[in-house]
């Protein structure tokens, strides 16, 4: 799916689940990229690559090629993911140090990385490494620099936060992961395009675009101008 | 100069002065310098400033460091972990500064002490709350900000394997920091699961030369 | 994205356009991607700048580009040398352009392209000729030069062996300046010995990851 | 032989040959040191390290202990040194690429480089790489990095140059390589500490330090103030 793909109104599917999000951004993941995903939801999406995508899974601790979460036998201390989680390695993997990965990382090597977030704005600013409560303890990893490292950076998140308010937003009230850094947002209700031209609505699932635009506090435009009810929507 | 092969983890931290920067290799447990860290308990340096991706996990390593009160400072990418309640309580006791730094921005500032890089802009942190007070220029269109270098006194890492000379080799993410630390410390020392003869290490794949590593010891069992 | 295997030289060259910065590897004779060169000069690509160590050897390989005149300018750290009269000849008769840096500079200014880096300061060639017009400043008490990035838009590099995912692996000194340049070009090609299958090089020793190789060619003869 | 050792005036033996220049250069390196000897002169030092001396060559282009020249028989296309001469690999060698090996020049971690020269001031500042004349090539190569880089730079020249001028100078006249980069110079004639307090001359070879003293357009202290006449000297 790219951006010159007119609007598409899901009404027959959505709010959709965490696996169903991964997969949308799965089925946008070109064959043979090299790609981050992310601690927590975004590492969903590596379940839904297809046989033989050839994606490439990096990963910051010095990774290329890291292969799934290892079963309990195969359990290596020495062999784990970012979140510290044990994994495995693929056939053609590499390992690196901490410069190297993280120079691959900063230099725009990585085709593609997925972030979750707490707040995403039109214009791409990211902001998902704290939340800039009194007493937080704050903690960044490497999620500045997959935000403005990565070819392309795709956002999973829920659409609205427990308490109702949006989290793609005109300007974000939480301190800044990344200026201007995200291109893709998945949600659970709609897929946007963000950046120097504002958000674009790509896909609802749901919920009409309407009713989704009055949701929002963000000037959106649906994509290509035009919207498309799919075949067999209500 | 020759690499110092150490009887043990004591021998190995020896000397470590009060107030010292200490660079901790490692990510999670993976590359923890367990035994050094327990013998720097042991050693009593303190007044520490700690470079190191996480601020300790659980009660051991680096987290019973902290407990000790040995730790002034603590420069690190992500604190806050499931398990990191011990730097939690300190921080929120106001018992230990912090600097938190982005894990790429970390790991570049260690390699640029070690390549003796003055300062660098990168584009990492430009217009969050861990760029401001820094200078920030423009450079064909892009926005960087200017970091330092960050030098150790001491780097305390773990490695796969030595041979006599120093030369090491990593295993698996265990490698991580351990390479750029090594570069960037006035004394480096690395605990091994097992020291081979010089010559046992195929040249080609030695990760980290000789010339960086001044003290070695063999912990734990050979892999 | 994949790497692509090619049949020969000729494939492995192909749409180098005029103008192009073109980065080759090789000190020396050593880790010169000679094929590749070969295959440049029959592909046409003219007004090229060339970055590499040395200013061609002999009348092959680099030399034999520079001599059909298709290279505008060349930076490099070492051009004299007692068989670049290729080289010699053209920058005397004004027909090329050089810019020396020192050698160090060179290959810091390329990981820098290729770590994503703007700019950094650099000890070397302070008071120098070659740090004149150059920005310069006193950090911690010591005076640095601002050095920026040169990136490439295509990489030849020679090395020992790919995978067909495109992991090298390189042979003693041929390794210089391959790696490096494997960073900080668009794209990058690599000549190598032999392919082997994917799985056939230890993950540990792996020294470009694929992720930086778009292009692979077996040349010449496997060791 | 460190500075504060007092000046001894050898008039029995010198100017001394190449060979006897490396044999002192060989002598004031440390048992285990990590030295870079450059092209040319330089690299006749090794031939006068003793057996065990621990020391670890180094060679820019990407290589911790060299071993030799390579023999005939052991040519490798693979393994040159800086001068791209073929050599051969000691066990316990170490390869890495060319950023890391300038890294590790520039950073400080090589204990002594020795290097050729045009000209040295009083100061340190040294003048190796351009003869500044018209139409001459300039070429650097790695001597900035090296100068600047190492812990000790000790420069082997003659102190004369064929033309009679002298090479220890108060300022360099020729393109500088670095400013105040050599700790020594070890000449045919003299050996000198050169840096901030200007030039001091640590042992003369056959002549004595006034008459050197008077060849030289350069302010010269005797090492610790004192002068020393070996036994045996005439």
């Amino acid at each position: 799916m790219n951006a010159s793909t007119s609007l598409v109104e899901n009404l027959d599917r959505g709010p959709l689940s965490k696996d169903e999000m991964a997969a949308l951004v799965a089925r946008d993941i070109p064959h043979g990229s090299y790609v981050n995903l992310g601690i927590g939801q975004p590492t969903l999406v590596a379940d839904h690559l297809p046989e033989g995508s050839g994606v490439v899974l990096h990963t910051e601790n010095g990774m290329l090629n890291m292969g799934p979460a290892a079963a309990p036998g195969q359990v290596d201390p020495d062999l784990t993911n970012a979140g510290k989680i044990p994994v495995t390695e693929l056939p053609g993997a590499a390992y690196f140090h901490h410069a190297d990965s993280f120079a691959m990382m900063r230099g725009g090597h990585l085709d593609i990385c997925v972030l979750g977030a707490f707040q995403v704005s039109a214009a791409g600013d990211l902001a998902n490494w704290h939340t800039g409560a009194r007493g937080a303890i704050p903690a960044v990893g490497g999620a500045m620099d997959l935000a403005i490292g990565a070819k392309k950076v795709f956002v999973m998140m829920t659409l609205f936060a427990k308490d109702g308010s949006p989290k793609l937003v005109r300007e974000c009230s939480y301190p800044l992961t990344g200026l201007g850094c995200v291109d893709r947002v998945y949600t659970d209700l709609a897929t946007f395009c963000v950046g120097p031209e504002g958000a674009t609505v790509l896909e609802t699932f749901g919920i009409p675009y309407d009713v989704l635009a009055a949701r929002l506090d963000v000037p959106l435009t649906p994509a290509n101008g035009a919207r498309i009810l799919p075949p067999g929507s209500s | 100069m020759t690499v110092q092969v150490c009887a043990d983890a004591d021998e190995a931290v020896a000397g470590i002065r009060d107030g010292s920067t200490v660079l901790v290799g490692g990510f999670g447990m993976a590359g923890m310098p367990v035994e050094l860290i327990d013998a720097l308990i042991r050693q009593g340096a303190s007044e520490l400033t700690v470079v190191s991706n996480n601020a300790g996990n659980g009660d051991t390593g680096l987290a019973a460091l902290l407990a000790k009160g040995r730790v002034r400072r603590i420069v690190c990418s992500f604190p806050r972990q499931s398990d990191s309640w011990v730097f939690d309580q300190l921080y929120r006791e106001g018992r230990i500064e912090l600097e938190v730094v982005p894990q790429g921005t970390l790991a570049e500032r260690m390699r640029a002490a070690g390549a003796g890089i003055g300062a660098f802009f990168s584009p990492t942190g430009v217009g969050t709350p861990l760029a401001e007070g820094k200078e920030t220029r423009e450079i064909r269109g892009r926005t960087y900000v200017l970091e330092y270098p960050i030098k150790g006194d001491v780097a305390l890492i773990g490695a796969h394997r030595a041979d006599r000379m120093g030369n090491l080799v990593y295993r698996k993410t265990a490698r991580n920091f351990g390479p750029v630390m090594a570069t960037a410390a006035n004394t480096v020392v690395a605990q091994v699961r097992e020291i081979v003869e010089v010559g046992a290490i195929d040249p080609e794949v030695v990760v980290t030369p000789s010339i960086y590593v001044d003290r070695v010891v063999q912990t734990g069992v050979p892999a």
